[in-house]
C-alpha cells in the first residue's frame, strides 16, 4: 500500500468517525427537542469498532448490526439524509420510514440491517457468510453484537456451525463494559474470547478505541476469511458515552461520572486518531477543523432536509408486508 | 379511593404477595437496581434483595427455563419479560415444558410460575417491540392469559397469578403503565374467569380486552350521544375465559362487537366471536364483528403505526352501522 | 395416474426445484444421509451433494437463523424442521426476523425461504411430538401458511412455496407419509389462496385442513348414506385464505363445519368461522361449527389419544345435529 | 467408609446396571412385539453413567432426564412396575399414561422428567438447583443431556448463570459419540469440556464405562457443589448398543457392526464391573448370577403386569390440564 493510498484511507477513517459522532449529537437532539419518535441508542464513543472494522470491507460484503446501530450504518457507506429521515419516520428513509432507528438497513452498502432482538442478528450474519460459500462469492460477513448478546445461546448455535464449515463470517463483539443497566462483569461469567475458542474459533481482544489497531488486525482477517480461514471472533473494548438510550439520563446508579470522564478524556477514538494525524503530518488542524466543520453541515442539512421531508401515506400501511400483494389487506372479494 | 398508577399496582402486588410468601421471587433483565426499564419494580430489590430480585444476563430461554426448574422445585418466580415481543424467545420452555410438566406428568409436578410481561402498540417502538402476542399463550392448553385493563385489575389479577399453582402469563399494556385508577388500600385478588362487566348497556356489546376496555368505553361514549346504549364487558382473563358473562350480554344486546390489540387474523377475536356466534346464534340480530390490530408487523413511522390499532371512533363507526342493519348489505 | 406417497411427492418437488434453480438448498437435522428420520428425503443428498443437502447440529433457532440471512443474501433455503413441536424453539427467528424483514427493510430486503415441518397426532408421540401448531404462524404478518392434504398438494404446495419470494411454512402431516395418491408425471404447481372443493355438495359445507380434508370426506361418505349431500373443501393455504369460495359453499349450503387439527380454542377454526359469520351471516341456517384438537397436551397412552382429535364420525354427528337444527336448543 | 458399606455400594451398583439393562430388553421386546405404543429410545451400553452418578446423590436430590430416559429413571431409584406400566400408557404408570417413555419422571426419587426436547430440561436442571439456593436446601441436582445437544443454546445460557451464581448444579453430557445418525465429531466443533471451562467452570472427562470412576468423581463433586463451589461439568464417554430408537435398526450407513461390536465386547460396564466384583472377592459368580435372575424374574413379572394393568378411564384426558380445575374441557355453562 503507498503512502499517497494510506494518507486517503486515514483521513478516510477519520472522516467517518466524525461523522458518526455528528450524526449522533444531531440524533440526541432531536430527541431532546421531542422532535424525534420513539427512542434511540447512541454509538458515540464506540465510532473506531464500527469505522476499523467497515473499512476492511468491500461494498459487496456483508454486516449486520444492531440496536446501536447508527455507527455500524455510517461506517458502511450509509449517507445521512436517508438515515435521518428513516429515524423521523419518513417516506424517504431507507425504509420507508416503516423500521426506524433499531431495524435501519442499508442494503445497496451491504448492510443487511440494525436488529431490535439482542443476537437476534447472529444467525442472519452466519447465513450470509454461508451464502457466500453455497454461491462462490467471496464476501465476508461482520456480525455486530455486544457484550451483553453473548448471553444469548444463539451465538453459541450458529458459532458451532460458522466453525464446522469455515464459513467467512467474523463476530465482532463491542464490549462497552455494559448492557443497559448492568455490567458486563455481572453477567457474562468466565472469559468471552474463550468462549469463542472453545468451538475452535481464533479469538482476539483489542482496543476498540484505537482505530488503526482495529482496522489492522480486521485487514487480516478479513482476507484469511476470504481464503476459508475463518469464522474470526472479535472482542472489542469500547465505551458508550451516553446512556444505554436518549433518555437514560440519570444513570450515576450504575456507573460514575469519573468513569465516564476518564473514557472521554483519556480514550477518545477521535482525539486520539486526531492527535495522531497531526504528529504524523498526515493532516494539519486547519485541515480537519474544515472537515469537521463540513460534517457538522452536511448533517444540519440532513436534518432540515428530513424534518421537513414527506411521511409515507397511509395507504403504506399495509405494503410490503408480502413481496407480491401490493395492500396485504385487500381481501379476497367477498 | 387513592389513585395510583398501573406500575405502582403491579409493585405493590409484587410487594405484598413476596411478603407474604417467601418462596416468590422476581427474575429477568435489569429487574433489580434499575427496577426494569419501565420502573415498575422500583424498590423492590431494596426490600427483597438480590437474592429474590434477581438480575439476569440476556437470556431469556435460559431464565424462563431456570423459573421452570425452579417453580418445579417449590418456588414461585414470577419472570419478567421485558417486551411482550421477545415471547418468541421463550416460547420452547413456556408451551413445551411449563405448560405441559403437569400434564405430563399425570398431576404429579406442578410449574406456578407467572410470566409478567407486555403488549401494546403506538410507543414508537417499531415491529419487534410493539406487538402484543397473546393469542399465542391463550392456543396453549396448561397456561392461564391474564389481561388487566387498569391499575386496580393489574394488582388484583397479578395477586391471583402469584397464588395460582399453574402457570399464568399476564400482558401488561406498557402504555398504560403511568394511567392511574382507582385502587384500595386493603388487600384484594381478583379472580380468573369472571368477566367485569364495565359499563351496563341496553343496544350493543363490546367486549375488550386490555386496554381495548378503554376503546371500548370511550366509543360507548361516543354512542351514548347518539342515544346508543352499549354494554362494555372486560373479560380480563382470556383463560379461562368467562363465557357465561359474555354470552349473557351477546342474548340481551343482540349485536357484539370483540376488540383486541393482537392480530386480529387467527387472534383473540376470532375466539370470541365464534363462541359467541356458536352459543347465542339464534339471539344475535347481526354478525358479531371483530376489530383487531392490523394484519401487519408493527410500522415505526408514527404516521403509519397509529393507524394499525383500533380507535374509539373506529369502534363507534363499526357498531352504528351494528345498529343500522348495514351489515346486511356489507355481507353481500 | 401413478400413484406416489407424500413423501415422494415432497421429495419429488424438491428434487425438481433443486434442478431447477441453484439457490435452493435444504437444511436441517438428519437430512443428508438419513434423510431425515421419516426418510423423506432419502436420495436428495447423493444428487445435490453435501453442500446443498446440509446437515446441521442439533440447534434450531441457529439453523433458522442461518437460513434467514442466506435467504436475504441470494439463495433459496428449505429448512427441515423434523417436528412441528420444535417451532416454539425457532419462533424469534421466523416471527421477529422473518416474517417482518422485508416490511422493516420498506420492501428493499425480502426473505424467500420454506419452512418444512409437520403436524398431526395419534402417533404415540407425547406431548412435545404431536402437535399441530400451525395457527401460532397463520397469526404472524409476513408468513404464508400451507397445509397439504394429500400427496398431490404437497408437490404442488412445496413448488410454489419454492418459488415464493416471502417466508412460507408448510406444514405435512406426519401420519401421512406414507399415503398414496395420484400425481401426475408432468410438472404442476398450486397456487397459494385458492382453496380447492374436493367434493361438491348440497346441504353442509365441511371445511378441512391438511389430513382433516380426509376425515370430511369420510364424514361425508357417511352423510351421503343418510341422503345428507356435505360439500367439502381445502383451503390448502390457511395464509393467504381463499375467503370467497369458503363464502360462496356457505351461502349455498347455509350450513358450516371447520375442522383441523390444532387445538380448538385461539386457532384456527376460530379465524375461518369468524370470517364466513361475519360475510355469510345472513345467509346461515345455523351457528358455523368448530371442530379441533381438544384444549389439552397430547396423551401419550392410545386409550386418551385417539379421542383428542376429530373423527369422521364426531364430524358427522355434529353435521347431523346441524341438519336437524339442533343448535337452537343446544344454544339454551 | 467401612469396608462393608462399600461392598453394599459396589453391589447396589452393579444391581441397579443390570436393573437398567434387563428393563431395556424388555422394552426393547415389547416394541419387538408390537405390544408398546410408541417409539423408545434404549440406554444400554450406558449404565455406568446413570448409575455411577445417581449412586452419589441422595434420594432428595434432583435430576433432569433426556428422551434416553429409562437409565436414569431406574438409576434414581424407579420402579419396573411403574415404569413399565408408564411405557404402556396405563394408568398405574408414573404419569398415569400421560408421558410415556419421553416423558417419565418420578418425583418421589427426584426425577424431575425425561424430556422429549434435546436440551429442553437444562434450564429446568439449573431452576431446580436454584431453588435450593433459594430456599436454603442442600440438594444437587445433575443435568443428563448427550452430545447433541450440546448443540443448543440453552446450554450456554444456563452455564452462564449457574456459573455466575454457583449454582449447585452438575451438567452432565452423556457423549455416546452420535446424536441420532449423525457422528459427533461432524457437530460439534472445538472441544466440549473447553466449552464449559470458557464459562469458568471446572469440567470433566471421564470413561462413561468405568462406574467407579464415574461415582468417585461424581460424589466429590457432589460434596463440593453442596458446599457452594459449583457448578461442575463432565462429559462422560460412552456408547449406545441399539439403534438411536428401536427401530433404527439398519444402522450400518452410519456407523459399522465393527465398532458397535468392539464396545460390547471390550468395554460393556456391566462385564468390566462384574469382573472387577468377582476378582477384588467382592462377590461370587453365583451371587451374580442369582441377582441376575432374580431381576429377570422381576422385569418379567412387571412386564406381565403392565400389559394387563388398565388404561386410564376416558375422562382422565381432560384432567391434569391445569391444578385446580378437574376436568379443563368442561365450559362454563352458557
Ligand atoms: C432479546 C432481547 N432481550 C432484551 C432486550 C432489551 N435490550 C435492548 S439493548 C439491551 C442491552 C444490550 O447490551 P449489549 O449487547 O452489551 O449492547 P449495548 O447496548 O451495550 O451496545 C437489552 C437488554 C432486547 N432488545 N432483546
Ligand atoms: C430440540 C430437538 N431437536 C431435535 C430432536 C430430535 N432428536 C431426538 S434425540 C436426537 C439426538 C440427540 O442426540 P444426543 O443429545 O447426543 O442424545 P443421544 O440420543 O445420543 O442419547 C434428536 C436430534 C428433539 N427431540 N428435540
Ligand atoms: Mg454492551
Ligand atoms: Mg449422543
Amino acid at each position: 500500500m503507498t503512502k499517497k493510498t494510506n494518507t486517503e484511507d486515514y483521513l478516510r477513517m477519520y472522516r467517518q468517525m466524525v461523522r458518526i459522532r455528528t450524526f449522533e449529537d444531531n440524533a440526541n437532539k432531536l430527541y431532546l427537542s421531542a422532535k424525534m419518535p420513539g427512542l434511540t441508542h447512541m454509538y458515540s464513543g464506540e465510532e473506531a469498532v464500527a469505522v476499523g472494522i467497515c473499512e476492511a470491507l468491500k461494498v459487496t460484503d456483508k454486516i449486520t448490526s444492531t440496536h446501536r446501530g447508527h455507527g455500524h450504518c455510517v461506517a458502511k457507506g450509509a449517507a445521512f439524509r436517508e438515515m435521518f429521515c428513516e429515524l423521523l419516520g419518513k417516506e424517504e428513509g431507507y425504509c420507508r420510514g416503516k423500521g426506524g432507528s433499531m431495524h435501519i438497513a442499508d442494503q445497496s452498502n451491504g448492510n443487511l440491517g440494525a436488529n431490535a432482538i439482542v443476537g437476534g442478528s447472529m444467525g442472519i450474519a452466519t447465513g450470509a457468510a454461508f451464502t457466500a460459500r453455497l454461491l462462490g462469492k467471496e464476501d465476508v460477513t461482520v456480525c455486530f453484537f455486544g457484550d451483553g448478546a453473548t448471553a444469548q445461546g444463539l451465538m453459541y448455535e450458529v458459532m458451532n456451525m460458522a466453525a464446522l464449515w469455515h464459513l467467512p463470517v467474523i463476530y465482532a463483539c463491542e464490549n462497552n463494559g455494559y448492557s443497559e443497566y448492568t455490567r458486563t462483569e455481572e453477567i457474562a461469567a468466565g472469559s468471552i474470547c474463550a468462549r469463542a475458542e472453545a468451538f475452535g474459533i481464533e479469538a482476539h481482544q483489542v482496543d476498540g478505541q484505537d482505530v488503526l489497531a482495529v482496522n489492522a488486525l480486521t485487514r487480516t482477517l478479513v482476507e484469511r476469511a476470504r481464503k476459508g480461514e475463518g469464522p474470526f471472533f472479535l472482542e472489542l473494548m469500547t465505551y458508550r458515552y451516553h446512556g444505554h438510550h436518549v433518555g437514560d439520563i440519570n444513570r450515576e446508579y450504575y456507573r460514575s461520572k469519573d468513569e465516564e470522564k476518564d473514557w472521554k478524556d483519556n480514550r477518545d477514538p477521535i482525539i486520539r486518531f486526531r492527535s495522531w494525524l497531526v504528529e504524523e503530518g498526515i493532516a494539519g488542524e486547519d485541515e480537519i477543523e474544515a472537515m469537521n466543520e463540513e460534517i457538522k453541515a452536511d448533517a444540519t442539512a440532513a436534518v432540515e432536509y428530513a424534518l421537513a421531508a414527506r411521511y409515507p401515506d397511509v395507504s403504506e400501511v399495509d405494503m410490503h408486508v408480502y413481496t407480491d400483494v401490493t395492500h396485504a389487506l385487500a381481501r379476497s372479494p367477498a | 379511593m387513592r389513585q395510583i398508577t398501573l406500575s405502582q399496582a403491579v409493585n405493590e402486588a409484587l410487594a405484598e404477595e413476596m411478603r407474604r410468601d417467601e418462596r416468590v421471587f422476581i427474575i429477568g433483565e435489569d429487574v433489580a437496581e434499575a427496577g426494569t426499564p419501565f420502573k415498575v419494580l422500583s424498590g423492590l430489590v431494596e426490600e427483597f434483595g438480590t437474592a429474590r430480585v434477581v438480575d439476569t444476563p440476556i437470556a431469556e430461554p435460559g431464565f424462563m427455563g431456570l423459573a421452570v426448574g425452579a417453580a418445579m422445585t417449590g418456588t414461585r418466580p414470577v419472570v419478567d419479560l421485558m417486551f411482550g415481543d421477545f415471547i418468541y424467545l421463550i416460547m420452547d420452555q413456556l408451551c413445551n415444558q411449563a405448560a405441559k410438566t403437569h400434564y405430563m406428568s399425570g398431576g404429579k409436578l406442578n410449574v406456578p410460575l407467572v410470566l409478567r410481561t407486555n403488549l401494546g402498540a403506538t410507543r414508537r417502538s417499531a415491529a419487534q417491540h410493539s406487538q402484543s402476542l397473546h393469542a399465542l399463550v391463550a392456543h396453549i392448553p396448561g397456561l392461564k392469559v391474564a389481561m388487566p385493563s387498569s391499575a386496580y385489575e393489574a394488582k388484583g389479577l397479578m395477586k391471583t397469578a402469584i397464588r395460582d399453582d399453574n402457570p399464568v402469563v399476564i400482558f401488561e399494556d406498557k402504555l398504560m403503565y403511568n394511567d392511574k385508577a382507582p385502587v384500595p388500600e386493603e388487600e384484594f385478588l381478583i379472580p380468573f374467569g369472571a368477566a367485569n362487566i364495565k359499563r351496563e348497556g341496553r343496544d350493543i356489546t363490546l367486549i375488550g380486552t386490555s386496554s381495548m376496555v378503554q376503546v371500548c368505553e370511550a366509543a360507548a361514549d361516543l354512542l351514548a350521544q347518539e342515544g346508543i346504549s352499549a354494554e362494555v364487558i372486560d373479560p380480563r382473563t382470556i383463560v379461562p375465559l368467562d363465557e357465561a358473562t359474555l354470552l349473557a350480554s351477546a342474548r340481551k344486546t343482540s349485536r357484539v362487537i370483540v376488540v383486541d390489540e393482537g392480530h386480529q387474523s387467527y387472534g383473540v377475536t376470532g375466539e370470541i366471536a365464534s363462541r359467541i356466534n356458536e352459543q347465542a346464534f339464534y339471539h344475535l340480530d347481526a354478525p358479531v364483528l371483530r376489530m383487531g390490530a392490523m394484519d401487519v408487523p408493527v410500522p415505526f413511522s408514527p404516521a403509519l403505526e397509529d393507524i394499525t390499532v383500533p380507535t374509539p371512533e373506529g369502534v363507534a363507526a363499526q357498531a352504528r352501522k351494528l345498529m343500522a342493519g348495514e351489515m346486511i348489505h356489507a355481507a353481500e
